[in-house]
This record gives structure tokens, C-alpha cells and sequence, in this order.
């Protein structure tokens, strides 16, 4: 373990733009994009508890074959609500809007981001459709899937439009956040910070912000059509007057398919950062990085046929989203080579965030290339809405996304708070996260291998010892996280006071002081040289340090 | 080779030869999978231990990528995954053409249950009977909501749209059993939406399929009144028995007086019932034909309102049949064997 | 300390008003064209491609001269330009996949279903299409 | 330019008025582009359904009022012109005949909702309705139902954002009389008219494919 700067030389800097102006007042209105970013980590976290919640009582369940807690109808309401919740309350706002928020600006050199109103909009808006999601729990909920499949959700008699009028306003603030994030990276960059020189975290939240935009309208505009079927019966839907069922999937996966990649990216843009400052090195292949990001961004629009092999689509069709599908596994897996070739003549500590960056990129690898696997179109026959899928997708939801949002938030949670969390309960936490991530998700793709399709309340009996093992590992999972929200709430308080750069990184965002102040610089930044450059920091080379103009 | 990786991966018994096939561009594409995550995995851990920081502010050298590295990141997995895409996308076309020479089953699915109906043959409820070694297709269609029609052994999934057709076809090598799921979800029932595939040799199954004609050609002869689809027994309590299973009644409703989704039909008529906004009724013929046509309406206390409605599917001759079965069913007259509604079971071949 | 004063912003300052009228008048003639296509009644794949051929002009007109895009280059034409692939991406494949899928599965063509090659010759008596779930009476 | 009106518009973040501008322009592209995409997920809806059943579609487009929606058109139209013209006089800093343009436009706005009105009561008078409440005899092709589903939802969602258009157009209408906005700060009026091009945009395409197949 490398000695850390001695305490010393940390100062906990006051006034910060947590004590700038005091009350509770002073946080609903405030305009800034660092308190904005607070506020979401802080919503979020909620959200993934409350899904998290939904996760352990459906592992329950199916611990036996049987009926074992709840029955039949609140299973389906459970799995149902899981999907919502973790989906539209934590994956999809969660990195953009807390790290988005809080790093964009400090990275850019600028005092705001372009739009910081609308900013805070977002923050209501979140709020607003959580508010009306959740009544709609409260009051019995859809039992249809977070997918909504017609004509099963416009003819069940259980509540879908609280749950989709909740969805269409969280998408709005998605779209809101997406535009203020692509007009702050163009007009607000600090002079001498040209395309070339920008932080990788900039450009994978460029992309993520092009997706939200472009793909998030057409989710609400088919929520919309189908809580006008369910009301109304205008038929668009319904095969019995002429609609087609297959189009409503054709409409929400073009949304889907692209919202998976809105939560896959930002995470590539933590572990980008993340890589190059536990390294110490710049990153292998900067170029190749930053524009596969807008190439997943682009390609991503053209590959929502690979979720409708099964559903009476034509063979033509599964045919083009087949070989789509390839293109845009092909730029993760030039991510993944470049991330690992950065290691090479690195300077590797291994703390908290790097260990959450290996488990990262092996669930990445390993959940990737399953998803290229489906993509063969003959194996996805068998592994369509099996377990495999259901296993799929969290490697990359929760191995991927969640261990990236773990490290950002180790990784700059002296930025934001000033102080240090604690690094063993960090190390054992960590260990017990990817421990308990194996033992819930491997069991399950054997299960959709054996062909356990899933959704399913009751099961045959032969499914059961995996399904036992799958919860298992869930509790253990559940207990990780559980360790790391304690310890780092204990930090906040009684943490060791970091000083403006505890890992020593040459990342924009450290060349201010932690927390950092209300306006986060005093002048406008002028930048002269690219992010994380490390070759000259021995003997304290002053080469890297940032002049500001007058 | 075969039978180790399929065990080591869990994966149900191949079915037919197209399983076979899937199965070997599977153990293909895992462990290429397995390899490349194995090779990242020990690449990370290598450079973890020999690039490990030695001191607390080392500065390390700028490493630019040569052309020649971004073509083979780009160029190795690019190739691997078209070769795989170029080897599943044709088992996937010919899944979806079946030979002309097909023996067609129409199959439709309806809210928990399958049902399979030969052309001019017999027909059965959740048990579909196939020949060995004969390609067979499947003409699906569905009564509500979206299925999905899955049969692991055979590795083969198609849904099953409602107000359309959709079709898919296999050819299965040796007589066994197979289990159906359905793999879309479709309500309360969706879990409990099981079925099997009896695969038979082609002359038992001939013999089966002539003997099951006979039967039903022998039954029309003897009906009094020759109506469209033909009633073994002429009392109207066993017609409403035949026609409550015919529509799923009881999936929800038992006749023993057992707990489950609907309220038990044992002792219902003539029974008060307390309703779910606190109203008294009583379940006479009124009460009973306006709960099968809106089911909403007036729900018993303590039961969901999961009941589809049967408005205009059920005509109403019959639903005064099943009225009958139920206003049959008292403590006093039931039968003491378990009164599961007879499916059509088969009469055994004669050897 | 703010570099470049804002008036320089709108270059298109010194174009007339005329300019406006111009393309009005352009788009009025469009108008009456497309009207005039339509009375005529052309053959079947030409009416359509007229009319949208027509549309599709008026709406450049619309954008490039009344939404400025002829004066602000750079990202705002690249924002449209993306979106509009985008829906031509998706109508495209939704009417491709309709257009190449097992022709039971779509609905009857105009009442019965065209028999076609997939089914072997006599059909045998396809069951009747089942009634699909009236929307509950709400 | 004279700086207090620099001073008070420029917000504290932003280099220059001019970037503001740049940055307000952008992301009001942005936000059009949300809506092409909200319309496109229709437009994809009808080309589907058209292509299923072209009869039907045929059948029922003979019995849309074509005249009611080519004068439609040209409202909207010249509704797109007044109000060009309306954001020029103001960069002119003539905010008077400025606030007459935009005035003609919201009279063309009510003008389209006028005519929108008598052909919605056309069509429910003769039933033709979407979907369930389809009951108009002469019609009854498969699929005719569904062409009055599209009419419906499209020109319903149109008509809605030609009421959000006509708010914002109020709204500017007044600041404009009030004299917030002059040669060197008009960017809302802008945003504004870019809005309303948007919503012109929406009817061209509408028209043909509802009125002219």
C-alpha cells in the first residue's frame, strides 16, 4: 500500500459550496450544478434501496418451487415494480445525474452547466414521477413487466397508467439532463480545451447524453399510446381491430435497447477515469476510446431488432439486427482492450476503486460476450426469455454499471465531501459485492441454460438447488452494499480530511480544492496540456499544473 | 465431446438434430467467451502485480497505441463474431421455414393452457402428440395475450400472437417426453401454463390418431341432435363439467371446496356471498351468469379481480350448462373421487 | 473581459424582409401543387411520391429560411439531420419486418387471407380466426 | 450594443452574450429533435398501418375534407411567415409592428383550431372514430377503424402543440409590446418562432399523408 500525502498537508476547505448558504430553502432552489448533484445521489440511492428491496423479496420467493411468501399476482406486481424502479429511479439517472452534474463543469472549466434552471427542473421532475410512480405502487401497481408488452398491459385490470404517466416524466427529465449536457460540452469548454484534450468521463457522457435525447421521446410518446389503449380502446394495439402487437415492440425497444447503452455508458466513462488515475497513466489509445463511445452512441440505434428474434418478426429483419448487433459489441470490446492495455508501464495502487474497475471489466468481458452470444440469432431461440437473458443483463447491469457507480462514488468522494472513507471496510466490502454478484448470477445462466424461462412464480422441481444457490448469493449481495452505505455515511463526519488531491490525479476535477468552492474557480481556467499526463510528476514537476489567466 | 459439455452446461437433452447443431455453435461461442474473459483476467492480474506502485508520486511514460494494435482490437473480435453470426443466422432461417412435407397441429394458446388440434383429427388439452423421425409444424395462434410456445429439449421458441398465426416446425429423433413452457409473460397464470410433447413411434402414433377419428366419428353417429362440436354424455350437469374444464374454469375454481385464485364452486348456489364493497348477494342463476360476463362488476371479498370476462365467447345454451354443473355440486351429491374436470382422455390403443 | 459583442451574432441582420415573402409565395405554389397532384389521381406509386416529394420541399423551405438553418451552420443542422434518420431508420425496418414476416402473421389483407405458397395446396380449413379481447367495457 | 443590456441579460456563467446565444439555439435544436421523434414514433404507426391495409386507408382518406385541409395549410403557412417577419421587425427594434406580426399569428393559430374544430364535429357526427367507437356503416373495411385511430392521435397531438405554440406566442407577444427585447437581446423570440416553424413543419408532412392519399 503506497504512503498517502501526509495529513498535514490536507485542509478541509471553508466556506465550500456545502456551507456557502445555509437552510433547507437554500438547497430546493439552489442553482448549483454541485448541490444538484448532491441531491441526486441522495434520490438515487433511495431508488436502489426501494429496487433493491423488490430484488430480495422476489429471490425469496422462489426459494421453493411452490408458493412460498407472497402469491401468484403480488410475485408478478414484484417483479414488475423491481424492473420500474431499478431501471427508471437508479440506473438511468443515477451516473449522469450525480457525476454528470457534479464533474461536467469542474472538468470543462466552467462555473455551470448551460442550462443550471432547467438543471434543477430535472431534479423536480424526478421527484414528480417517482412521487406518482410510487403512488401507483401503493395503489396495487402494474403486473405487466417493466416492458409493458400489448395487448397483456392494456387489458389487465391492475393500475398501468400511474406507473406510465411516472415513466414518461422521469424520461422528460432524462431528455432535459441530456440536453443541458451535450450544449454545456459545446459552448461552455474553458479556452485551450480542445475536443482532443477532453476527459474521457466528457465524452462517454457526450454520447450517453445524445441517447437520452434522441431515443427517450419515442418511449414516452408508445407509454402514452398505450395508456390511451388501455383507457380509451382506440385499437392501435389491439389485434382485434387491425393493430399489431409486434409494433409496440418494435417502438419500446427502439427506446430499450438504446436506454441500455444510457446506462452502460456513463459507466465507461467512470472506469475511464478511474483506470488512469489508479494507473497513473494516460490512457492506451485515447482516440480509439472516446469515439467508439459515439460509436455505441450511433450503432446502438440500429441494433433493437435482436430483442424480437422470437416474437413473429421476419427472418429478413433478424438477418440486419443480427450483424448490427456484432458492430456494436465491437466497440465495447475495443474499450476493454484499451482499458487493460493502460495498466501496461503503469503505476497501479490498488485501492477501493481500482478493485471495483477489475471486477468491472471482467463482468463487462463476460456479460458482453454472452450478449454477442444472443446475438447469434439461433442461440437466442432457446435463451429468449430464459434466465440466461435475466443473467445477461445484470453482468452488465449490475457488474458493469453498479460496480462503476461504486467506484466513482469511492473514487471522488473526497471531491465531493472532503473526506476520506475508510479503505479496509472499502477492500472487504468490495470483496464481498463481486462474491456475492458470482454466486446470485452464475446459478442463473445455468438456469437459462436448462431453459427456466423467467417471470415465472412457481417452478419445476429440477430448477430448485440453483435457484437456492441464486438467493443466496442475492442476501450476500444485499449485505455488501449494505457495508459500504454504512461506512460511507460514517465518513462523512468522522472520515480522515483529504486535502484537494488524495490519490495525486491529474484529472481537471482535482485542481480545485475539496469540497470545492461555490464558484469552482477563481478565474476562467486556461488549459495547456491533456488530461491524466503522469510522465513527468516525479520530483514534483510543475510541468502538469494549471495556470489561471486573469 | 458432446454429452460432457452439454452436461457441464447444464443444458436439457437434444431433442433434435437442429438442438444438436445449436448446441455445437454454442460450446463454440462459450468457450471462446470463457478464453477471452480468461485471457483479460490474467492480463489485469499480471500487470496489477509487475506495474504495482512503488512510489508515492512515480511518474510513468507516455504509451501511444500503434495502428497495428487498434487493427487486431478491432480486427480479432470482429472477425469471431461475424463467424459466429454467419454460422447461427442459417440455423435460425431454417427454423423458420419448415418442409413442405410438414404434418401441420394447430396449436392455440389461451390464458394458462395450451391447446393442440390436428386437422380433422382429435384434439387435446396441454399434451401434444408427435411422431419420431417426421417433421411436424405448428400453426400457433392465441385466444387473449401474447405466449410464447418454448420446448427446451428441442431448443425451439416462437410466440404466439393473438388474432394472428405464427409458425415454427421440428422433427424430433426418438419417442420421450418433453416439457412446454410458456415463455411470455402472461398473467397470474403464466408459471402454471405447462404442457408436454409425447413423442411416439410414427405406427403408434398412426394408430393413435385412426383410433381417436374412430372415436369421434363413433360418438357423432350416436348424438340425438348432430350440433357442430359433439357431447359424449347428453345430461346437461356432465355437459357443464366438460365445458367449465373446455374453458379453463378451473384453473381458478375448484369444485371441493378447496382454497384457490377464484372462490370454490362447491355449496356457491344459493350461497350469500359478502362482496368487496361490503354488499350481501346471493349466488343464484342471476348472480352466477353476470359474474362469467363481467366478472369486475361484483367481486366476492378477499379474491383479486383477475377474472377474464366471457362476453360473447361463451354462447348461451352453454352457459346455462355450466350454471347447471355448479348448482350440481352440493356436499350432500358430490362424488367422493377427485373431481378434476376429465381432459379428453385417450382411449387406450387396441394392441 | 467579455471578448466579441453579441450584435455580430445574427449576420442574417442584413437580409430584407423580402426574403420571407419570397419563400411564403414559394410554399403557397407548393401548396396548390400538391392539391393539384392530388385531384389528378395519379398512378398508385406516384401519388404518394409526389406528395411527399412536395412535402419534403416546403419543409427544407421551412428550415433552411424561416428556421435560419441557411445562416447558423454547424450542430443545429447535425441535430436535425440525426433525428431525421433516426425515424426514416425506424419506419424503414417496422415496415421491412411486416413487409418480409410469415404472411399469417399479419392481419387478413382486406378480409381473407391470400393463400399463398407457405400453405401446402387444398389449405386444409384454417379454424376460424379466434375474437381477439374486446378492450372491458370502460 | 449597449452593455447594460448585456449586463442584464448575460448570465453569470457564460463567456459572452454571444455564446449564450449559441448555447440557447442549441439546445432549442435539441429540444425539436426530441419532438421529430416524438411525431416519428406516429409517423411510424401510419406507415405501418397504411401499409397493411392500403384499402382501407384509401377508402377512408376519400372522406377527409381536402379543401378544409389545404386551407389549413396555407393558415398555418402564412402563420409561419407573420411570425418570421414578427422576430425580424424586433431585430430591427421596431417592437410595435413587431407585436402586430405576432398578434396575426396567434389569428391564424385560433383561425386553424377554428377549421380543426368543424372537422372533428364532421367526423363525429358521422362516426367515423377511433377504434371501439368506429360506427360509420358505408366503411367497413378491416383496418378503417385504424386510419381514423391515426387521424385522431396525430392531428390531436398536432392540435395540442398548436396550443402550446399559441401560449408561448402570447407570452412573447406581451414582453415584445413591453419592450424586453430589443436589437441586441430578442433570443426568446427566437426560441419562440423556431417553435412555431416547428409545429408548420409537423402539419406539411401531416397533410399529405392524411388528406392526399
Amino acid at each position: 500500500m503506497p504512503p498517502s500525502p501526509p495529513p498535514s498537508e490536507a485542509v478541509y476547505n471553508r466556506p465550500n459550496y456545502l456551507t456557502a448558504d445555509r437552510g433547507v430553502w437554500s438547497w430546493l432552489v439552489t442553482l448549483d450544478h454541485k448541490r444538484i448533484g448532491v441531491m441526486y445521489l441522495v434520490l438515487t440511492t433511495i431508488g436502489f434501496a426501494l429496487g433493491g428491496l423488490f430484488a430480495l423479496i422476489i429471490r425469496l420467493e422462489l426459494l421453493t418451487p411452490g408458493p412460498t411468501i407472497i402469491d401468484a399476482q403480488t410475485y408478478n406486481r414484484m417483479f414488475t415494480l423491481h424492473g420500474v424502479v431499478m431501471i427508471f429511479l437508479f440506473m438511468i439517472p443515477a451516473i449522469p445525474g450525480i457525476f454528470g452534474n457534479f464533474l461536467l463543469p469542474l472538468m470543462l472549466g466552467a462555473q455551470d452547466v448551460a442550462f443550471p434552471r432547467i438543471n434543477l427542473l430535472t431534479v423536480y421532475l424526478y421527484l414528480l414521477g417517482a412521487g406518482i410512480a410510487l403512488w401507483g405502487m401503493i395503489h396495487g401497481g402494474a403486473d405487466t413487466g417493466w416492458t409493458f408488452y400489448t395487448p397483456y398491459s392494456t387489458t389487465t385490470t391492475t393500475k398501468v397508467a400511474p406507473i406510465l404517466l411516472g415513466a414518461f416524466i422521469l424520461g422528460l427529465g432524462s431528455i432535459l439532463t441530456g440536453i443541458n449536457f451535450i450544449v454545456t460540452i459545446h459552448t461552455l469548454r474553458a479556452p485551450g480545451l480542445t475536443w482532443m484534450r477532453l476527459p474521457l468521463f466528457v465524452w462517454a457522457i457526450y454520447a450517453t447524453s445524445v441517447i437520452q435525447v434522441l431515443a427517450t421521446p419515442v418511449l414516452g410518446m408508445t407509454l402514452l399510446l398505450v395508456a390511451i389503449e388501455s383507457v380509451f380502446g382506440f385499437g392501435i394495439f389491439d389485434p382485434g381491430r387491425g393493430g399489431d402487437p409486434v409494433l409496440f415492440q418494435h417502438l419500446f425497444w427502439f427506446y430499450s435497447h438504446p436506454a441500455v447503452y444510457i446506462m452502460i455508458l456513463p459507466a465507461m466513462a467512470v472506469v475511464s477515469e478511474v483506470v488512469q488515475a489508479f494507473a497513473r497513466k494516460n490512457m492506451f489509445g485515447y482516440k480509439a476510446v472516446a469515439y467508439s463511445s459515439l460509436g455505441i452512441a450511433f450503432v446502438g440505434f440500429f441494433t433493437w431488432g435482436h430483442h424480437l428474434f422470437t416474437s413473429g418478426q421476419s427472418a429478413f429483419n433478424a438477418g440486419i439486427f443480427g450483424i448490427l448487433s456484432m458492430f456494436v459489441g465491437l466497440f465495447t470490446a475495443i474499450k476493454v482492450f484499451n482499458w487493460t492495455a493502460t495498466l501496461y508501464k503503469g503505476a497501479i495502487q490498488f485501492s477501493a476503486p481500482f478493485v471495483y474497475f477489475c471486477g468491472f471489466l471482467f463482468f463487462l468481458v463476460f456479460g458482453g460476450m454472452t450478449g454477442i452470444a444472443l446475438a447469434t440469432v439461433s442461440l437466442d431461440v432457446h435463451w429468449q426469455d430464459t434466465y440466461f437473458v435475466v443473467a445477461h443483463f445484470h453482468f452488465i447491469m449490475v457488474g458493469g454499471t453498479i460496480m462503476a457507480f461504486l467506484a466513482a462514488v469511492h473514487y471522488w468522494w473526497p471531491k465531493m465531501f472532503g473526506r476520506m472513507y475508510s479503505e479496509r471496510w472499502a477492500l472487504v466490502a468490495a470483496g464481498l459485492i463481486i462474491l456475492g454478484f458470482n454466486a446470485t448470477f452464475i446459478p442463473q445462466f445455468l438456469l437459462g441454460n436448462m431453459g427456466m424461462p423467467r417471470r415465472y412464480y412457481s417452478f419445476p422441481e429440477r430448477f430448485w438447488p440453483l435457484n437456492v444457490a441464486s438467493t443466496a448469493g442475492a442476501s450476500l449481495l444485499a449485505f455488501g452494499f449494505l457495508i459500504v452505505l454504512v461506512y460511507l455515511v460514517v465518513s462523512l463526519a468522522w472520515g480522515r480530511v483529504a486535502g484537494p488531491n488524495p490519490w495525486d490525479s491529474r484529472g481537471y476535477e482535482w485542481d480545485t480544492p475539496s469540497p470545492p468552492n461555490k464558484e469552482n474557480f477563481p478565474g476562467t481556467p486556461v488549459i495547456t496540456h491533456g488530461p491524466h499526463e503522469y510522465q513527468d510528476t516525479e520530483d514534483g514537476g510543475a510541468g502538469s499544473e494549471v495556470t489561471h489567466a486573469a | 465431446m458432446n454429452e460432457l459439455m452439454r452436461t457441464l452446461l447444464f443444458l436439457p437433452e437434444q431433442g433434435t438434430d437442429y438442438a444438436r447443431s445449436v448446441d455445437h455453435l454454442h460450446y463454440f461461442v462459450i468457450s471462446a467467451t470463457m478464453l477471452g474473459s480468461a485471457a483479460v483476467f490474467v492480463t489485469v492480474i499480471a500487470f496489477v502485480i509487475v506495474y504495482r506502485r512503488r512510489r508515492a508520486r512515480q511518474s510513468t511514460p507516455v504509451v501511444e497505441p500503434k495502428p497495428i494494435h487498434e487493427a487486431v482490437f478491432i480486427g480479432l473480435p470482429l472477425v469471431l463474431f461475424l463467424v459466429w453470426f454467419g454460422i447461427g443466422f442459417p440455423q435460425f432461417v431454417a427454423l423458420q421455414t419448415p418442409p413442405k412435407d410438414a404434418m401441420d397441429v394447430y396449436v392455440q394458446g389461451k390464458k394458462w393452457m395450451w391447446k393442440f388440434a390436428y386437422p380433422g383429427g382429435p384434439s387435446a388439452v396441454d399434451t401434444l402428440r408427435v411422431p419420431a423421425g417426421r417433421p411436424v409444424r405448428l400453426l400457433m395462434t392465441s385466444r387473449d395475450v401474447i405466449h410464447s410456445f418454448y420446448v427446451p429439449a428441442f431448443r425451439l421458441k416462437q410466440d404466439v400472437l393473438p388474432g394472428r398465426y405464427t409458425q415454427t416446425w421440428f422433427q424430433a429423433k426418438e419417442p420421450g417426453r418433453h416439457q412446454i413452457f410458456c415463455a411470455e409473460f402472461c398473467g397470474v397464470g403464466h408459471s402454471a401454463m405447462l404442457g408436454e410433447v409425447v413423442v411416439m413411434e410414427p405406427s403408434e402414433f398412426d394408430a393413435w390418431v385412426a383410433n381417436q377419428r374412430r372415436v369421434v366419428a363413433a360418438a357423432q353417429d350416436s348424438a340425438p341432435v348432430p350440433s357442430e362440436d359433439v357431447d359424449v354424455r347428453t345430461s346437461l350437469v356432465d355437459q357443464g363439467r366438460k365445458l367449465a374444464s373446455e374453458y379453463g374454469c378451473f384453473k381458478c375454481h375448484t369444485v371441493d371446496g378447496t382454497l384457490h385464485i377464484g372462490p370454490t364452486w362447491l355449496d356457491l348456489y344459493g350461497r350469500r356471498e359478502k362482496l368487496k364493497d361490503g354488499k350481501w348477494v346471493v349466488a343464484d342463476e342471476g348472480y352466477l351468469t353476470r359474474s362469467m360476463m363481467d366478472p369486475r362488476a361484483e367481486v366476492v371479498a378477499g379474491f383479486q379481480d383477475v377474472m377474464p370476462t366471457f362476453q360473447g365467447r361463451i354462447p348461451a345454451p352453454e352457459v346455462a350448462a355450466i350454471v347447471e354443473f355448479i348448482k350440481s355440486l352440493r356436499t350432500s351429491t358430490v362424488r367422493p373421487e377427485p373431481s378434476k374436470g376429465p381432459v379428453y382422455a385417450p382411449i387406450p390403443p387396441a394392441k | 473581459m467579455a471578448h466579441g459583442t453579441s450584435a455580430a451574432g445574427n449576420e442574417e441582420a442584413h437580409h430584407g424582409a423580402a426574403r420571407y415573402v419570397v419563400v411564403w409565395l414559394a410554399l403557397v405554389v407548393l401548396t396548390g401543387a400538391t392539391f393539384v397532384a392530388w385531384r389528378v389521381k395519379l398512378p398508385e406509386p406516384w401519388h404518394l411520391l409526389v406528395a411527399l416529394f412536395i412535402a419534403g420541399a416546403k419543409a427544407l423551405l421551412v428550415v433552411l429560411f424561416f428556421m435560419h438553418l441557411w445562416d447558423h451552420r454547424g450542430p443545429s443542422r447535425l441535430v436535425l439531420a440525426t433525428s431525421l434518420v433516426f425515424v426514416a431508420l425506424l419506419i424503414g425496418l417496422v415496415v421491412a419486418d411486416n413487409a418480409t414476416r410469415f404472411p399469417l402473421a399479419n392481419p387478413p389483407r382486406d378480409g381473407n387471407y391470400v393463400r399463398t405458397g407457405i400453405l401446402p395446396e387444398p389449405a386444409p380449413a384454417l379454424p376460424s380466426l379466434p375474437e381477439p379481447p374486446r378492450v372491458p367495457g370502460r | 450594443m449597449q452593455p447594460e443590456t448585456q449586463a442584464v441579460h448575460l448570465a453569470h456563467h457564460f463567456p459572452s452574450l454571444r455564446t449564450q446565444e449559441q448555447a440557447a439555439r442549441l439546445g432549442m435544436w435539441l429540444f425539436l429533435a426530441t419532438e421529430v421523434l416524438l411525431f416519428g414514433a406516429l409517423f411510424t404507426a401510419y406507415s405501418l398501418y397504411r401499409y397493411l391495409f392500403p384499402h382501407a386507408f384509401e377508402g377512408a382518406s376519400a372522406l377527409m375534407h381536402t379543401s378544409w385541409g389545404t386551407a389549413n395549410t396555407l393558415v398555418l403557412i402564412t402563420s409561419s411567415l407573420t411570425v418570421a417577419l414578427g422576430i425580424h421587425e424586433v431585430s430591427r427594434g421596431r417592437n410595435r409592428r413587431a407585436t402586430l406580426y405576432l398578434l396575426a399569428t396567434l389569428a391564424f393559430a385560433v383561425a386553424f383550431l377554428v377549421i380543426k374544430y368543424f372537422e372533428y364535429s364532421h367526423h363525429i357526427h358521422e362516426g367515423q372514430l377511433p377504434g371501439r367507437f368506429y360506427s360509420f356503416a358505408e366503411l367497413q373495411v378491416a383496418g378503417a377503424s385504424m386510419f381514423f385511430t391515426l387521424y385522431f392521435l396525430m392531428t390531436g397531438l398536432h392540435g395540442l402543440h398548436v396550443l402550446i405554440g399559441m401560449g408561448v406566442l402570447a407570452f412573447l407577444t406581451v414582453q415584445v409590446w413591453r419592450g424586453r427585447y430589443g436589437p441586441g437581446y430578442y433570443t426568446p423570440v427566437e426560441l419562440g418562432g423556431l417553435y412555431w416553424h416547428l409545429v408548420d413543419l409537423i402539419w406539411i408532412f401531416l397533410f399529405p399523408l392524411l388528406y392526399l392519399i
